[in-house]
């Protein structure tokens, strides 16, 4: 038992292994469980190494626990697929209201002999995850949408006052280290208040970004919390998290097209909705990578090319993504419309031209009989040929024309360019349907994109 | 119903393949049809009586049948015998004298070739299907009296250059015309006067040949509309460069109702290669080359005119097929709440329905 | 300055490891795809959990009759562990999809 | 040396064009041709002329040229106006009589389709670059003949299946065929007794239809041997059942000096359906069908059958530009060293020239 | 100057960063730069910074810096390119010999207050760079052909006795640490056998992994030799070399299909030779890597289709790889010869599939005008139509056929499946020409893996 | 073994260096493509002269008129240097063709 903390070093191996396979599709699950059995060994050799002034305590350590993994458990199961980053979000607030509960009593502990660098660890400890704190319960609050965006003409003005004055209260407590009651509380106060001021005015779209910014305060948060405790696990493990969490903001701001400092500074991100009002409905934009996430993992998926596919000259590359699907298991088929193109059998010279083999052309009336088992339809540049108008709205002018019944498929996306309409000139509400996503763009670049994608996924 | 099927002697199609035939006998209709219906297009009566038809004399067909479906064939003495009741399907429109007699008649006859270019018309549009047979065979035709390879071919004996495929008017028949050329590896260009055509050629790797100033109707309805003499002149210096430069011309440029627009000059064709070919699906309308003559192949110092728009004739049986497909969305479209309510009003009738007034063909 | 300097110099081992993890957590994730931006952030959360070992120790620390660092560590332990059981939980149920069909 | 160019009327090829003209000119020779030499092939007269040729009458001709070239076309009052040292230079093989007149009268003919299939001998074979034509142009004139399309087509008329196409005899013809039948997007098969073949078959993209027990030789020297009566047997079946599936059909089996191996039987030409095509490219040695007739377009139960041994002969502007190619690169091996050092032991000479012994040529 | 080793933090960083630099072909120059900045850093600080017992030297220690510049500026400015590999072994012994240098010093210098740590460590950091030095000395004699393959039938229980008895010395040494004069340069003899002994059997095709494999020695040495002097910036640099250079040698076996076990236990990788000999001569495989790089930084790439491209259906795939050649600025066309492939125009029917502009498909004489301005030929599955015999070989039954005349390119690499003959059946002294490198495999597959490698260079 | 423990447990931050370190240095290279191996090798040989450090310091120990040490230390700064200053002359001059066209 005397040496047992050795096994920190176990324990940090397998975080940083668990971190290293959490960043690759294949191994993320392995990644995410190797992780879980690095913190379950930290917290073992937490409980059973020596410490100076140790008083046991173990009863009520193991309860909160106990009931800390239940309450984690049941949030966990219970949540819905789309709720997830609201999760994430609240318990990365957690994390912080941790550190800030540690740092806090840490604060109170100070006497004369405590060092300048603990006094100001703990500190910032405690500043960061007080800030990690409210600003992550504010974007669960965004992400659920009770919480409504709020800009205050002087937001970022705001946030730079705070962040003086703290700082410099906490320059001030470390020069005059005399014990002050009221102090830490300013300063967590302070904290709390800046996390509020400092996601309040982020547009809710950006709130990802915000999140992983907030896990790797959470992390920096740990770290320091380590180096007051010189606890090796907890440092490392923060620092990991600090600097990967701050890698992955990056990485996830040049996703969005977005820049961290134009999601931070500016504040008003909002701009970038992903939802296009109409009058007949709300549009969903598709992201890339959910696309190819949804096509990869597929069983079944139906391409419908239309006379979008011939304007692009996606036929080529539109073989190269169901070759890729191919070679990872998907079966994919191609749903060709009799009227599908601006002659009789576009797509079929198209197709040929890429050579997809006949015996994946199906045609409309198998295709309609097919969709119920397809877990994605992946509409290139078609329009009228899947206008579900057809079907079911008697005013139309194409009432009764048979057409690709392409709603009864799991999924729906649409690669086109615009909301522009087909050939008849009519509205078509597939677009506007819940079951469909629209992935806008000349169809070769985003199947291109798609592919590259899914290629990238093992 | 009854549906009656009459031998068409005029083109080699049936209004009816017995295919079809069984699934109108499985809709509930009565089938009868007229002895060597289908033998021009290589349907044996066999296969008519098969699949559940019965033969009747053409007589008693046009007196029994409640719709009588033909394809142009329609003869002077048929009219009289008609009933009034009875409706005829068929495609008449370019046989302007039958068109008038059918009038004069009051026969309640649909021709088929006046739909409308609608997405919802599409599977009844005849024009669209026979043409896209013109516009194949009309690139098989000129590729077998071509006398060159149509791919390029680097041999032992020479390398072969790609044919070069001009390709005028890219309607349903040009466009068509050009994925056959292309498949067969031949260079393409193609020319049309609407610029919307544009996309559409290069969507099937063809170069198109413009012209500006172009005069569109979007009223039209998809169809070309008349020229102003700029742009003719402009147009014409443009065609002459490239056919003067091809192998093969297919010309299938039409305006509805009008003469085909003259788009080959007699100095163009004898500029071209000796051994070229030219298809002029636009023959029946005075031909876009100056030098066609309808339906036959004439020689003009070693360039093959061929003057048919009819190709499609030279695949009957095929022909039939998209006809009679066309014919069977069409019955259905139109008699779906049977022989009495019939949608008047839908512009599917309304424009393919030959009678003299409007409000005649609602009384009636 | 020269304190500073000092108190480095004192901590060279700490700060040449500190300096190496931050690398390799850079490292680590550089070349992520996007698709698992969102897993990836929670396993991350997840590990960022382990500030519990503080909360832990800060409970061990604690006199039995301090309510007040005893109420807070305890707090502390049930909010870190929430974090850390959770957070992995919630990222495995994401990852259920790319189980190997 | 004089170069005599005669105008060949059995079939529509020339054996000099008169790019080819100038190509010999240029080497310095002259060159002589009978007027209207070219005129089945679409090249006129003053084409040669300014190419640099002399216009003769075929007599003087001749008595005048060393060298005389045509396709097939040597009459018998030719053969005596002959001079002894003047070499002929043809494709003569087919013509058993001719050959044999030839060899009496000790004349010195070479005939090109004896050329060995060696690698070295390509540039003058004129056997492939001819079958290559016939190959591609059996497909072209099969789908002319067609009552269908043949790529598969999507349309709101029905769903056309693409046509099948089954090649009997995959040597040059037959891979030309195939790669031709493709490119038009039909489902092709194939089948050849040489299993060397399969690969190549395959490489084009179509099935190979495999018989197992087949017999070869390689001393045959790539051509295909007499088969075993079980092994004809097994092949028969198994055409007939892929054939009765077939739209179209291009048969080229030969075997060199032997009637056409029969592959068609009469009951699968009645089994195939109505519209379908055969061409018979080895027409000429009895066909592989059995209801072949050489030379004419036949139908029968509604089959086509096209018997045409020399297709390429409807692409004379093409075949006679590879045959002239041919005849050059021969002209360049055989005489490069002048009339007089001929290189009599290589064997695209001592195959090639028709004399009654071999000890005979090397003498003379 | 009291506190300048802090610097050795920039120092290990920009080692760090460096190797990782040098790890991504966009960036490896730069890397290689930064890397030797940390290097001059580092041995600046050293000389600076303050130590025990410091003597000065200065002249002395500057005098052999310069010499040693002097010396392997020359060496490496004069190598022939392909004479680099061995002077990186070369250079690799002389690092080992360094650490040899200072260890067996050090080990004198110990005394009863030496720790056991310490006197382990420097003793392993003797045996360690004893090995690397003379084994790196080994490489380098195999591959400029100094030495040759000694296969002694026990090679593998020699090394294993070295190896105990070197193991039994030191632990001896260890626990008995009396002053041992010999015991030193026994150990030291030992290693350098033991280094010849290790690296001799070892095939000359193999050496390239086992190069790799001494620099991670040296790397491994040189830190043990860091923990010894208490040196950080030794320590991890020494460390980061030791353990990429392991990763390295596992990835070059791979790369070559064997596996390390299989080069260093089974001692005898000579199997895995690279020459065919040939009564004709010598056949040279290429390497795929070097293929690729050559192809990639061409400015002019003539591809030769012949049947085997007809054979293994790899037009589609050939033209991927001129896709992505183009994309990089490499100008690709075909060369197409008359009689290529079993029919009159074959290869346009499979160029046509797959979509090659007619532009790009050269004919018989302008290729063979073209030849002598293209970097690369590459033959995919063509044999006959580039057989030289037709040109210079009036025996060759082909003499006087016109071919493509290929060797008036730069580079000439055939992708076929075997030396087998084409249609002719007649050999083919291209294959065996000083320019020509052979790729052996399907040419589909071939040419899949050099499409990936060439997109994965950038 | 007691003993190993309690070294290793005194030197904790040096045994986590010396592992993160490790890691960092498979994770680096883990990605290579295979155009970069002899270059990276000849690279990551270069760094190995790191040893030199030691030579320099066992100089600066060395009395003025111990011989031996100040002979062996001055080859062994040779040998490194040729090592160093030899191996990123010649990676670099391998890496040339990656050079911008
Ligand atoms: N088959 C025939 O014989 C024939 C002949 C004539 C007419 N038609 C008619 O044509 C229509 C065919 O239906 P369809 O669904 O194939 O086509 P469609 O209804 O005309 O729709 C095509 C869609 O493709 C999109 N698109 C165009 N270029 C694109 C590009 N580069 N990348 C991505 N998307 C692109 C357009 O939207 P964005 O502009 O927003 O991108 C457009 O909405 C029918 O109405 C039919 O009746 C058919
Ligand atoms: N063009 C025509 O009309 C025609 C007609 C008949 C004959 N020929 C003759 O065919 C020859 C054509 O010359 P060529 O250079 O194209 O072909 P070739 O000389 O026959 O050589 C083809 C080479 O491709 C290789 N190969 C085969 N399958 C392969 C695969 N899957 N992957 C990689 N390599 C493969 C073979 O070597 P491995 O087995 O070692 O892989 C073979 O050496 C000439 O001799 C010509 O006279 C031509
Ligand atoms: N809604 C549908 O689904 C559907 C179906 C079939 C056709 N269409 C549309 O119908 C329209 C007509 O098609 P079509 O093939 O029957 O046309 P068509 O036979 O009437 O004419 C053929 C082509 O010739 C062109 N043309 C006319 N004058 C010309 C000139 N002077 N020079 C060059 N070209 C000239 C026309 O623009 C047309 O493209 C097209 O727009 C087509 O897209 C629509
Ligand atoms: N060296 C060259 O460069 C070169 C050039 C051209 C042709 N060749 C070779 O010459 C050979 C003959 O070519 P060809 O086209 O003149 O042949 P061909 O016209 O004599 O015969 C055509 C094909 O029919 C096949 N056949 C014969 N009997 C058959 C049967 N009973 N059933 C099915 N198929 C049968 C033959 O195998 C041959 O492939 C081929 O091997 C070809 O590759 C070589």
């Amino acid at each position: 038992m005397e040496n047992i903390d050795l096994l920190y070093i176990v324990s940090t191996v397998l975080l940083i292994i668990g971190l290293r396979k959490l960043s690759s599709p294949a191994t993320a699950r392995k990644g995410n469980i190797l992780a879980a059995y690095g913190m379950a060994l930290a917290i073992v050799v937490t409980i059973l190494s020596p410490i100076e002034g140790d008083h046991g305590n173990y009863l009520l350590i193991i309860a909160a626990i106990v009931l800390g993994s239940v309450i984690g458990l049941i949030f966990s199961k219970k949540v819905e697929m789309t709720a997830m980053p609201e999760l994430v979000s609240l318990f990365n607030g957690f994390g912080g209201a941790c550190a800030v509960c540690i740092s806090i009593i840490e604060v109170y502990k100070f006497n004369a002999s405590t060092s300048i660098g603990i006094a100001a660890t703990t500190y910032l400890a405690l500043f960061v995850g007080g800030i990690a704190f409210t600003g992550s319960l504010v974007a669960y609050g965004k992400l659920t949408g009770k919480v409504k965006d709020w800009r205050g003409a002087f937001a970022s003005y705001f946030n730079l006052i705070w962040l003086i004055v703290c700082v410099g209260l906490i320059v001030y407590q470390i020069i005059f280290p005399a014990q002050n009651e009221w102090l830490p509380l300013v300063v967590l106060a302070i904290s709390l208040v800046y996390g509020l001021t400092f996601v309040l005015p982020i547009g809710g779209a950006d709130m990802p970004v915000v999140i992983s910014l907030l896990n790797a305060f959470t992390g920096i948060a740990a770290a320091l919390a380590g180096m007051v405790y010189d606890n090796m696990v907890m440092l490392l493990g923060g620092i990991l998290v600090g600097s990967s969490g701050t890698i992955l903001t990056v990485l996830m701001c040049e996703a969005m097209n977005r820049s961290l400092f134009s999601v931070i500074i500016g504040g008003f991100g909002s701009t970038a909705t992903s939802a296009v009002a109409d009058e007949e409905g709300v549009v969903k934009e598709a992201s890339l990578v959910d696309t190819a996430i949804m096509m990869r993992y597929a069983q079944n998926v139906m391409v419908i090319p239309g006379y979008g596919m011939a304007v692009a000259q996606a036929q080529k590359i539109c073989k190269d993504l169901d070759k890729s699907l191919s070679e990872r298991g998907v079966n994919v088929h191609y749903a060709i419309h009799p009227v599908a193109g601006r002659m009789p059998g576009h797509m079929n010279v198209l197709l040929a031209e890429a050579d997809v083999p006949y015996n994946k052309l199906i045609d409309l009336d198998d295709a309609n009989e097919m969709f119920k088992d397809s877990d994605v339809s992946l509409v290139v540049g078609a329009n009228d040929v899947v206008n579900p108008a057809a079907m079911d709205d008697p005013s139309s002018p194409i009432y009764g024309m048979p057409v690709l019944e392409i709603l009864h498929s799991k999924n729906v996306i649409v690669l086109k360019r615009s909301m522009n309409k087909g050939y008849s000139g009519i509205e078509n509400p597939l677009f506007f349907h819940d079951k469909t996503k629209m992935l806008f763009g000349d169809a070769k670049s985003s199947l291109e994109l798609l592919n590259t994608e899914i290629k990238g996924m093992d | 119903m009854i549906i009656g099927l009459l031998k068409c002697t005029e083109e080699s199609l049936v209004g009816l393949i017995p295919n079809v035939v069984s699934k109108l006998k499985k809709e509930g209709h009565d089938i009868v049809f007229e002895p060597g219906a289908g033998s021009s297009s290589d349907y044996t009566d066999q296969e008519y009586l098969s699949a559940g038809a019965t033969s009747l004399e053409r007589r008693e067909i046009l007196i029994k049948a409640d719709v009588l479906i033909t394809v142009s064939g329609l003869k002077a003495d048929d009219l009289s015998v008609i009933n009034d009741t009875s409706y005829v399907i068929g495609k008449f429109n370019s046989n302007v004298e039958l068109v008038e007699k059918i009038k004069s008649n009051g026969i309640k006859a649909f021709s088929l070739d006046l739909l409308p270019r609608s997405t919802i018309a599409q599977s009844m549009d005849v024009l669209s299907s026979l043409a896209s047979l013109s516009g194949y065979k009309s690139i098989i035709t000129a590729a077998d009296n071509f006398s060159g390879y149509f791919p390029m071919m680097t041999t032992s004996a020479g390398t072969i250059p790609p044919a070069k495929v001009l390709v005028l008017g890219a309607g349903v028949a040009g466009l068509q015309a050009i994925a056959t050329a292309r498949r067969l590896g031949a260079v393409v260009e193609a020319f049309d006067v609407r610029s919307s055509v544009k996309e559409e050629v290069q969507s099937l790797g063809a170069k198109f040949i413009e012209v500006e100033g172009s005069q569109e109707d979007v009223s039209a309805g998809g169809y070309a509309v008349k020229q102003s003499e700029e742009y003719i002149q402009k147009q014409k210096e443009l065609i002459h460069v490239s056919a003067a430069k091809a192998d093969v011309i297919v010309t299938t440029a039409a305006i509805p109702g009008r003469k085909a627009p003259l788009l080959i000059e007699d100095r163009t064709v004898t500029s071209m290669k000796k051994g070229s070919v030219i298809v002029d699906l636009a023959a029946a309308t005075g031909g876009n080359c100056a030098l066609t003559q309808n339906d036959k192949i004439v020689e003009v110092e070693g360039v093959t005119i061929i003057g048919d728009s009819r190709l499609y004739n030279k695949m009957g049986k095929q022909a039939s097929l998209v006809y009679s497909n066309n014919v069977f969305s069409f019955l259905k479209f139109v008699f779906k709440e049977g022989l009495e309510n019939i949608p008047y009003g839908h512009e599917i009738v309304s424009k393919t329905l030959l009678t003299t007034t409007k409000t005649e063909a609602v009384s009636a | 300055m020269l304190e500073i300097l000092a108190y480095l110099k004192a901590n060279v081992l700490a700060i040449n490891l500190i300096v190496i993890t931050i690398y390799l957590g850079f490292e680590i994730i550089s070349k992520v795809p996007a698709v698992l931006h969102t897993p990836l952030m929670s396993g991350s959360n997840a590990i960022s959990g382990i500030v519990i070992i503080g909360a832990i120790i800060l409970m061990r620390q604690s006199e039995s009759n301090d309510y007040l660092s005893l109420t807070v560590g305890f707090v502390g332990i049930v909010l870190g562990t929430i974090n850390v059981v959770g957070g992995h939980a919630v990222t495995n149920r994401m990852l259920e999809m790319f189980r190997k069909k």
